[in-house]
């Protein structure tokens, strides 16, 4: 199927590169690597921009998802809810060369989702009497203590579709959703790799997830993980 | 020989699951809860990762990549299933739309506080969903061992390690005993046939009411 | 199609009708009618409950939507974002018979999400400098000036949807999506008018707008708006 | 007889409208503009029901109830639509992604702070989506009349009517002249052929730089 580029978003995977610099905020979307892109974090692997702030719901596994970045040392802090399932990462963090802030996972999704629809925080009660209200408001209302949970922006943000038109509207696969939809609306530069991209109309509007407002760059990376149960 | 006593506090943990209850399971033994629940239930398992009705691994070799549990492990979806993002999932998860959660737990309180995300200084996993879970689940019940590796007991009066949640769990199914938390007190409900009262009071580090007749389980 | 109904969420609309009392909160959703049970809304003026709180994005139309109730005087309280559509509302709120609570449309969304998602609330910048900000506390994040914007929640939630399964998995229609899907969230009870009643299994996992833990009863109303373009 | 005064200001504020834009069109005159944009460009009209890329109408007898534009008006959709939330559409307005916003005033400020949502104690009709749209769109173009009834400036040293929002107009559009919102304050880009430089100067309740030469717009 030959697809019209009539908004100019699909681009190679190395021009998507050139938008990707040291010291940037990354969000890297997955779920221990499911609907991480491959393509895309081995791409930044292989740039070895350094000083990142990486932005993920977990590290991933020692052999997908974003941990690859952290085990080669370009983040210099990770905000994430979960680093169990590799052990690099936190052998880096109590080595001082990682800074590692937990958000609980729920916590975490709206956050980014508040920085991705114009928010500047969410209130919630999750965390209370915890280490996670450290430094943090609380604000009482109906008898309720919340905590005031600032909302979390990237410079980009590294999605991982099922297919997307060239206007950039997102259509993504079963559990493979995750973090996708909430972080290609909180970067500055939303970058996708699409399994398939199709020519603008060929997406149902009913079945759109992510608006193509949301999206800059439209990718086919192609590549694939090697799973741990394969 | 009979079953495994991880088998049996998964048994237990099943016991508890209500037709029509929407679960959340944790990674390990609270996982075996699946294969305990009769066929004539209808349970909707939520994974944290995008999914409410998440079904049995398919058979090896049917596996979708992009189809998984919160422990990253293949699955299938049941009828009536539904996939969502992750602000979505726990959007479930915070509006106590979650009728049972099962987990596993470093130490409770008499009060039903629970810890089981950090050892600051040695296993620092994260609290992924744990905290959230923990928090709004209607019903907390945490499988774990009744003492550490050296013997302490995990139920004690005040947790020493950071909490997880303050206040929330509601039952504690270990491998000795099934004890409930309620206003009155940890309440001793049932033991396994292994042991007896006297060496579950010895081994618990907290107060313990009996409720006299502790029912013995017995699993063939 | 016979639908089993193994949840027994599904119900007849009197049955449905039983749960909406005097002086509760009501969410109804819908956008200029367009999204609103038209069969709910009658048989709520049918039965003329009063001192209701009233939660919707506007009041509707004089034809359409839930103005008819407040027409009928049966709500002491609306929080809403516009009324202009109908002369009544505006004439109740200056004779005093009706205290209104004007909230801008995308917060009113938010608030009513926050509600829906156990959250305590939002902070927006959207009303600083104006009216809105009245009587709200307000927090400095990185040099913005943000309100917070208390979360919202009811009694019970009036919701319309093209398509529900047993177990209340929902699929919308087009713009008659709006606020369904967030109100859904936010009650004690939801109450879902689906136009088509399928047995669990019939709607597509990826499809479902509303995972049907939030909805606690179905009923086919069949009832019709008559349109002003008609 | 040329162009209905309403029709010239719809069709001077499409001009604004660029190839692949996203773009919100308040009731009444801005909703003329979408017939002034010629069909090379390609435009993503958003209504803040929750539809990007709202179409013209249907034919008559063709309209579908549950597809219609932020004004109950029946629409269609056209190739790359999409249909949300309330929720997910104002995600889309406060997050920036509208690159320009048309809608009337009742009052503009030489800031660029605009009033079009209430007259205490007699028009009371709600902000709607007025004030997320306002505050939050690149571009905010107000379509007005120069003076009101009785012949009062609309655009002021300050607005004397609740805000919408403050310092959010980039550009008006009456039926006398375009002015632009600058740093440097309110600059008078064009005129329409039927008046004057004069008459707008005296017409407008604020100081106006005058940007030698102000262009003259004369549509057939």
């Amino acid at each position: 199927m030959q697809v019209e580029n009539q908004f100019g978003k699909i681009k190679t995977v190395s021009e998507a590169m050139e938008y990707i610099k040291d010291g940037m905020t990354l969000m890297i979307a997955g779920f221990g690597g499911i609907g991480s892109s491959c393509t895309l974090i081995n791409e930044i692997i292989k740039k070895n921009v350094r000083d990142l702030t990486i932005i993920s719901i977990d590290a991933g596994d020692p052999d997908v998802g974003p941990d690859h970045i952290i085990q080669n040392e370009q983040a210099k802090k990770l905000i994430t809810s979960h680093i169990g399932a590799t052990p690099t990462t936190g052998q880096l963090m109590n080595a001082g060369k990682l800074e590692v802030e937990f958000c609980p996972q729920g916590t975490l999704a709206e956050r980014i989702r508040a920085g991705g629809v114009g928010l500047g925080g969410i209130l919630t009660d999750v965390g209370v009497g915890t280490l996670v209200e450290e430094g943090k408001q609380k604000i009482e209302i109906g008898g309720t203590t919340y905590l005031l949970e600032t909302a979390l922006r990237a410079d980009i943000a590294i999605c991982y579709a099922k297919k997307a038109d060239a206007f950039g509207n997102l259509v993504y696969d079963k559990t493979a959703r995750g973090l996708n939809p909430l972080m290609a609306m909180a970067a500055d530069i939303t970058i996708v790799d699409a399994e398939e991209i199709v020519p603008v109309g060929a997406i149902d509007p009913e079945d759109v997830i992510t608006p193509g407002a949301f999206v800059d760059i439209i990718v086919h990376g192609g590549g694939k993980w090697k799973w741990g149960w394969q | 020989m009979g079953m495994a006593i991880k088998e049996k506090m998964a048994k237990r943990a099943a016991e508890e699951i209500k037709n029509g209850d929407i679960v959340n399971l944790g990674f390990g033994i609270p996982q075996k809860a699946i294969q305990y629940i009769p066929e004539e239930k209808t349970v909707f398992f939520h994974a944290e990762n995008g999914v409410l009705g998440a079904g049995p691994p398919p058979e090896k070799g049917k596996e979708d990549e992009n189809l998984v549990d919160a422990g990253c492990v293949p699955i299938t979806a049941v009828p009536g299933a539904s996939y969502f993002d992750s602000a979505n999932s726990f959007a479930i998860v915070r509006s106590g739309k979650l009728d049972i959660t099962i987990m596993g737990g470093l130490e409770v309180s008499e009060k039903g506080d629970l810890a089981n995300w950090i050892v600051p200084g040695a296993i620092v996993p994260g609290m992924g969903g744990a905290m959230d879970l923990a928090k709004k689940t209607k019903n907390v019940i945490i499988i774990m061992t009744h003492t550490d590796k050296k013997g302490n007991p995990k139920i004690k009066k005040e947790c020493s390690l950071p909490l997880t949640a303050p206040r929330c769990v509601s039952m504690i199914i270990t491998d000795l005993a099934v004890i409930g938390v309620e206003e009155r007190g940890l309440v001793l409900k049932e033991i396994f046939d292994t042991t007896t009262v006297e060496e579950v009071k010895e081994k618990t580090g907290a107060d313990l009411i009996v409720d006299e007749p502790v029912k013995v389980i017995s699993y063939e």
